[in-house]
């Protein structure tokens, strides 16, 4: 019989793994397309990381709005995009000894100062949203609808505002393009259209008369 | 109406400033003729301090106070003192003149012009009215941008130069006043004067303080070795700026010394006093030998101001070697007063300097005195004026000019007659620069061709210096009731000075 | 009976309003106008003057000393514009106004072709004004007024003839002169103010003894004693009104000016205001023999040493020029033997004949049409008779000729000195005794190269000339020696003054010495120590006018005069040729002479070039360089710079940026693991 | 037993290689942008866990808040990394120094 606590610990490591070993995929991939991928893996796995620690809710939205959506865009991107990748990779062994040192530093600096020794003593105790008898998602909701209700606002509408910063920013202007633009069509006048012109009746001495009204389109 | 006379005269040329603006471009003699209401309401309004200022009382008066920021303890509260009366006159007085002066010589923009004259006559009103440190330093402040924008706007071709060391230079001066009162209003809660006058300072303290107040009000008197702003600022602004500013403006560092650094820091004024006392000396003299030399009209009246301001500082100072150490309280009132009526005879009298200058110049348009030379073959009534000006400017008995350095000489030589000896040197300096510059500018036969099609001053202008005159010239002749005005005040002033505050 | 008030000030004011309407309105009131106004004014001052001074004499009115108006008064000081009125003050009075009422009707001809004319004449009563608040003031402030506004007219009317550079020259070299004298003046005002507390006469004058035995401390152990302080600054300043050595260089200059002015001004009145203000101070002067001794060394050399430079003049005005600074040389060695009386006594007779030589002068200088230089002259006495015989008057006046008005005073002073027993006095009396040689000498060769011998100019007729058309234009550049029409005797204007001040020239020694000098006419006016008396030594020999005159004959002082007119006589009626022989035997001598040893030339290299040096060093050494190129521009510069060198750290790459983000994060992190540790 | 240190560890590790990554891939914006990414996904970790061990629903309200604005970030990045691309044919960040002072 497996302990279930031992399962668990088991399942974290396997899934930390993943996400350690595809996070570097997605730093050291030649390919982008790999490394985009990679990073989709990076966010399965922690996904079920989260699951892991009982934040359903996030785990779920992080693969519906992240992988579904984000990750798509940056698909799109880098297909559409004619990079050069060669080129893009210069230095990438020049500078890696630098990168790895300075990420080292950075972890043990890290570490240390969180104090990871005395967290481990830290054991999961009972899921608060069990607790108070609610799902993850109903825990959170109340939280966010109640508490956060203002911030959650304010977060869609920077949503919002990024979406039409995006599309403004991206919309090009083609020039050269006959357009047919049917206000100014609705608005026209027909004295922008004609101008009648008046002149005397008196025949002009060459040979052909001619007409003594006269339109201009 | 007249229980807020102060505040009406602040807020009357800064509200009327605004349909000035209104009247635009398009309508410049309607600018101009509100901006002469405006300013000829305000000179009347200012004549009403007279009766009403009662001189027998050294207290201040006509006093107004309302919260301002309430949790600083900031106050809106004005009240004047003879001293500020008369320094409130002299700007309404100037005020009028500068209008006139600038009726048709500015052309691009003059009701921007004229605005920005408004509201500076009023903040400028509004640092002899305040009574309350912060709103001091606020007024203090936002007078430099009127200033900034006259000379940024209708000055000469160096005049993004000028005003950028106009600025930065009075800036820097008040910068470190205001930390000295933020300093203060740690200590003692609050920003009122009078408060502050009688707070308990230790002598480290005073010294502190009172450096900082040195420099922000050294840069604006101007004096040695803050002064290099003035000559340029001069050179570069328009004929009102130059005259406002030289009348009025410099005035304010004068008055500060008198609000701030006497009552506040009396103490570390009197054993610092010979440091002010030496370089209003080196005003005099280093000032006048560069005056000698000047080129530029404008720019050698200016360092002739920063030579007569020398005795503004000079007389205030001096009261502390009179009063604590020969303990003679009338002669340190004599150099006091000498000090006062010097800056207002200053005011007349560098005014009517630079609007001289401002009428050559909108006929020549140059202010190189080499470019001159036999002005009174064709304008003998500019010549009149100009020379009695320039007499005035070199202390001739009779103007005004006289009153200030002769009392504050008289009473240099009770201090200590090496100060008066070096202080007296200015009837030989200042008589060599000024009338070396009438003599070549004036005087002679016409080189320039130029100078012979120059006509004779129109009504406008001889308006104009008729009144600078009127004012040089009657205080000259008669300066007992300027005197008797700020009595009451100087003896307030002198007796503060004789309490030790540590 | 006392002096009116009202009198007074019309005295003063009158000749103000006078120049007021001619100065402003001279335009509307026309040439006619202006000079009626004027002298209208000045003649109302001077019978007025004679009235006071008729009321002081005669009258028996008390001395009159009240305070107009409040000037200022703050604490116990306090400065009034008022009248101290006595018999000083009147004599003074009498000369100012009478003399200048006949300078006015002079100049009615002198000045009729000048287009300056209603200036003129606002001046000159401007100038009358002035000098009247001055005798007339009852303490120091307006006695300062009265000798800067004096000095201001000078100004004005020495530059009159503003198109010459000559002239703006002198009067700006006259007025930064007086300034150095002002300047002590000032000095010894705020001395008297210092240790007396009032500006007051009548105050300070009282409480002068309380001067005894006070310091000025100078330094830290030099102490000064304070009348001698107080006198010397003020004396200071009557060095530099009234000429005196070495302050004296401005008045030959000012001689730039029109004559009438030289001999109102720069001879009659507005010089002598220096001998007049010591007088009247008095009773400080002689607390301190040392400053006496000053004022008499300072004079005695004046009135040897610019005497001698008379002689090699050829301006007709400057020998007259230099004459007034050798009598004013008189005037203060008087002062400084406390022969005060003996001062103001030739100050009034040296007012009458020097007038009337400039004016003699400027006579001259009319009919030569407007040539001063008297080597073109000669021979002109059967031309201008009145002139010639005024002028020999008034020569004869200055040289001291017993019974004309001169011998009076200057012999008076000669004998005062010599029984001086001051400090100096020897000095002093061989001057003075030098002094009336040199004296006659100047002033006859004058005579005899302007009246006496042959006619140094050529007269060329030529009638398509315009004479008086332009002739302001060219004054000094038409050609020497060549006149365009005899010259003839001047208009009834110009010779009226001349015979009007020749009377006094020649009578009023005669008929004033007794009272003015022996005495003691001026009462309290004038304040002498008994032991200093040497007035009232003199006063024991006096048996009157006409013996002393008559002594005066064979005295060493008239003896000398004698010699002098041989010499000239001899050398410009018989034998020029000697003039020039001396010329070139005494060549050095003659160099130093013709140069006013050198005064001026050094004056100018020093104080005016070296002034202007100065100024441009300081100006662009001090001010450009120092604060505004290494202060003001400088800090800014460094701001610049150092901006500068920051603005590489902007690479503009963002792995840059993130690298610096990075580290700063590991610097943070690893700093405070350090504090934590 | 996870303890909470397994999960500060896994989001050091995480934050750490998108660290490195910002060095070794400096001339590429797009990986920069996934680098960025991951070090936002490395502290929502950190969030999660703390909120779990702790109980306090905030660290993951404030997770959702991340995810929101890192969401819109993305969006604006991708497209200005598109105009840039399109303005300049490149990007290489070592072309682009318009920010150089």
């Amino acid at each position: 019989m497996i302990d279930p606590q031992m399962f668990q610990l088991v399942c974290f490591y396997a899934f930390a793994a993943v996400t350690v070993v595809a996070a570097l995929g997605v730093v050291t991939l030649r390919n982008t397309v790999h490394a985009v991928l990679a990073l989709v893996l990076t966010f399965f796995s922690t996904a079920c990381i989260w699951l892991l620690a009982e934040a359903e809710f996030l785990a779920i939205a992080l693969i519906v709005v992240y992988v579904g959506a984000v990750m798509v865009l940056f698909l799109f991107v880098v297909m559409m995009l004619d990079i050069n990748q060669e080129h893009l990779r210069e230095g990438f062994i020049k500078f890696l000894p630098v990168g790895i040192i300075v990420a080292l530093i950075m972890l043990g600096e890290m570490l240390g100062l969180i104090g990871v020794r005395a967290m481990h003593q830290q054991v999961m105790g009972a899921n608060p949203a069990t607790v108070a008898g609610m799902s993850n998602t109903e825990w959170l909701g109340q939280a966010l609808y109640t508490q956060f209700l203002l911030p959650f606002e304010i977060a869609a509408l920077i949503l919002t505002v990024g979406v039409v910063a995006a599309v403004v920013l991206t919309l090009r202007h083609r020039t050269g393009v006959r357009h047919q633009k049917a206000s100014q069509q609705v608005l026209v006048n027909a004295r922008d259209r004609i101008r009648v012109v008046k002149m005397a009746a008196v025949a002009p001495a060459a040979p052909q008369p001619a007409p003594g009204k006269e339109t201009t389109p | 109406m007249f229980n807020h006379l102060l505040s009406l005269l602040i807020w009357l040329p800064i509200v009327g400033a605004i349909p000035v603006l209104l009247a635009g471009s398009g309508r410049p003699n309607t600018a101009r003729w509100i901006a002469l209401v405006v300013a000829i309401l305000t000179f009347v309004l200012s004549l009403y301090l007279l009766p009403m200022y009662n001189t027998a009382d050294s207290a201040k008066q006509l006093v107004e106070s309302h919260v301002w920021i309430a949790s600083l303890g900031v106050h809106y509260s004005l009240a004047v003192d003879g001293i500020s009366v008369a320094l409130i006159l002299l700007t309404t007085f100037v005020g009028i003149l500068v209008i006139v002066g600038a009726w048709e010589v500015i052309q691009t923009n003059p009701h921007q012009y004229m605005a920005a004259m408004l509201v500076l006559e009023g903040l400028m009103i509004g640092v002899f009215c305040a009574t309350d440190a912060l709103l001091f330093y606020v007024f203090f402040e936002a007078m430099l941008i009127p200033m900034f924008i006259l000379i940024g706007v209708w000055g000469g071709p160096r005049r993004v130069y000028a005003t950028l060391k106009f600025f930065i230079y009075t800036f820097f001066g008040s910068i470190f006043m205001l930390v000295g009162l933020i300093y203060l209003y740690l200590k003692a809660g609050s920003f009122d004067l009078a408060t502050l006058a009688s707070l308990p300072l230790t002598m480290q303290e005073q010294t502190w303080l009172f450096f900082a107040f040195l420099i922000a009000f050294a840069v604006k008197v101007p004096m040695v070795p803050v002064h290099t702003w003035l000559p340029d600022a001069h050179v570069e602004a328009p004929t009102g700026g130059s005259v406002v500013l030289a009348a009025v403006m410099l005035k304010i560092g004068g008055y500060g010394f008198l609000r701030f650094s006497l009552p506040i820091t009396p103490d570390a004024s009197e054993a610092y006093a010979w440091v002010v006392i030496g370089l209003s000396l080196i005003a005099v003299v280093y000032i006048g030998y560069i005056a000698l030399v000047q080129e530029d009209m404008k720019k050698l009246v200016a360092y002739s101001s920063v030579a007569h301001m020398g005795f503004v500082t000079l007389g205030i100072f001096i009261a502390f070697m009179l009063v604590r150490g020969a303990g003679n309280a009338d002669a340190a009132k004599l150099g006091m007063q000498g000090a006062m009526v010097q800056m207002i005879s200053h005011g007349f009298v560098s005014g009517a300097m630079f609007s001289c200058i401002g009428v050559l110049y909108d006929r020549l348009h140059t202010r190189q005195i080499k470019d001159y030379g036999g002005v009174i073959n064709v304008m003998p009534w500019f010549g009149f004026f100009y020379v009695l000006f320039a007499m005035a400017n070199s202390g001739m008995p009779g103007t005004s000019g006289f009153v200030g350095e002769f009392q504050v000489i008289l009473a240099s030589f009770q201090a200590n007659p090496w100060i008066a000896f070096f202080a007296a040197f200015t009837l030989i300096i200042s008589a060599a620069y000024t009338l070396y510059m009438v003599k070549r500018v004036l005087w002679g036969d016409i080189t320039n061709p130029h100078v012979a099609e120059m006509k004779d001053i129109n009504g406008r202008e001889w308006l104009v210096l008729g009144a600078f005159a009127a004012g040089t010239l009657v205080l000259g002749i008669w300066p007992h009731p300027l005197v008797h005005l700020m009595d009451s005040s100087v003896t307030q002033l002198v007796t503060q000075l004789g309490n030790h505050k540590i | 009976m006392e002096l009116s008030t009202s009198v007074l000030l019309t005295i003063a004011l009158a000749p103000l309003v006078g120049c007021l309407l001619a100065g402003f309105f001279g335009r509307f009131i026309g040439r006619a106008g202006a000079h009626t106004a004027t002298i209208l004014g000045v003649a109302i001052a001077c019978g007025l003057s004679f009235y006071v001074l008729y009321q002081l004499t005669a009258g028996g009115a008390p001395v009159y000393n009240q305070n107009i108006y409040t000037w200022f008064e703050i604490g116990k000081y306090s400065a009034h514009v008022g009248f101290l009125i006595d018999r000083l003050t009147a004599m003074m009075m009498v000369v100012v106004t009478f003399v200048s009422l006949l300078v006015h009707i002079y100049t009615i001809g002198y000045m009729h072709e000048d287009p300056g004319y209603q200036r003129f004449f606002s001046y000159i009563s401007l100038f009358t004004f002035s000098m009247l608040m001055l005798v007339m003031s009852n303490n120091f402030m307006q006695l300062f007024f009265g000798w800067e506004a004096v000095g201001l007219v000078s100004y004005l009317l020495i530059g009159f003839w503003f198109k010459r550079p000559t002239a703006i020259f002198a009067n700006l070299k006259a007025f930064v002169v007086n300034r150095v004298g002002d300047f002590g003046f000032l000095l010894g005002i705020a001395g008297v103010l210092y240790f007396l507390g009032t500006l007051d006469y009548a105050t300070a004058f009282a409480s002068a003894d309380s001067l005894v035995g006070k310091t000025l401390q100078i330094t830290q152990n030099t102490h000064w004693d304070a009348a001698t302080v107080i006198c010397i600054f003020l004396f200071i300043g009557a060095m530099g009104k009234s000429a005196q050595v070495p302050l004296h260089v401005w008045l030959p200059d000012s001689m730039e000016g029109p004559t009438p002015i030289s001999a109102l001004i720069h001879a009659a009145t507005m010089v002598t205001a220096g001998i007049f203000m010591v007088a009247r101070m008095s009773p400080l002067f002689e607390l301190s023999e040392t400053a006496l001794s000053f004022v008499m060394i300072i004079g005695a050399t004046g009135a040897l040493f610019t005497g001698l430079i008379g002689i090699v003049q050829n301006d007709i005005k400057r020998v007259v020029a230099y004459s007034t600074l050798s009598q004013l040389g008189y005037m203060t060695v008087a002062l400084g033997v406390s022969a005060y009386a003996g001062a103001v006594f030739h100050l009034m007779t040296h007012a009458f004949f020097k007038a009337l030589l400039f004016l003699g002068a400027g006579s001259v200088i009319i009919a030569m049409h407007h040539e001063q230089d008297m080597r073109y002259m000669g021979g002109l006495r059967k031309y201008m008779p009145i002139t010639w015989i005024t002028m020999w008057v008034g020569s004869l006046a200055l040289c001291g000729v017993p019974f004309f008005a001169g011998f009076y005073s200057k012999d008076a002073i000669i004998e005062a000195v010599g029984e001086s027993h001051r400090w100096g006095s020897h000095y002093a009396y061989f001057c003075v005794m030098a002094g009336a040689f040199v004296t006659a000498l100047y002033t006859f060769r004058q005579m005899y190269m302007t009246f006496h011998g042959k006619e140094r100019f050529t007269v060329v007729h030529d009638h398509g000339h315009g004479h008086h058309v332009d002739h302001i234009d060219d004054h000094g550049h038409h050609e020497q020696g060549i006149m365009h029409e005899t010259p003839h005797e001047t208009p009834w204007v110009v010779t009226l003054p001349l015979i009007l001040l020749a009377i006094p020239s020649l009578l009023v020694g005669f008929f004033t010495v007794e009272p003015l000098l022996f005495r003691e006419w001026f009462g309290s006016a004038i304040h002498v120590n008994e032991a200093n008396n040497v007035l009232g030594e003199l006063a024991k020999e006096f048996h009157g006018s006409a013996a002393m005159a008559l002594h005066g004959f064979f005295q060493l002082p008239f003896l000398l005069v004698l010699t002098a007119f041989a010499i000239q006589t001899y050398i410009y009626l018989f034998n020029p040729a000697v003039a020039d022989r001396i010329k070139t035997t005494f060549k050095p001598i003659y160099n130093m002479l013709n140069h006013k040893y050198w005064f001026d030339a050094v004056y100018y290299i020093v104080f005016a070039r070296g002034g202007i040096a100065l100024g441009r060093a300081l100006w662009k050494g001090g001010d450009t360089a120092v604060i505004d190129g290494v202060l003001v521009d400088g800090s800014a510069n460094l701001v610049d710079r150092i901006a500068g060198g920051v603005r590489r750290l902007q690479s503009g790459y963002l792995y840059h940026y993130a690298f610096a983000m990075i580290l700063g994060l590991i610097l943070l992190l690893g700093g405070y693991w350090l504090v934590g540790q | 037993m996870i303890t909470l240190s397994h999960f500060i560890v896994l989001g050091a590790v995480l934050f750490c290689i998108a660290l490195a990554s910002l060095f070794i891939n400096r001339k590429n914006v797009i990986v920069l942008l996934m680098s960025i990414e991951l070090m936002l996904l490395a502290v929502n970790i950190n969030f999660v866990a703390f909120s779990r061990f702790l109980g306090d629903v905030a660290g993951q309200v404030f997770v959702f808040f991340i995810l929101t604005v890192a969401a819109a970030e993305t969006a604006i990045g991708l497209a200005i990394l598109v105009l840039l691309f399109r303005n300049r044919s490149t990007i290489n960040v070592a072309e682009i120094d318009s920010m150089k002072g």
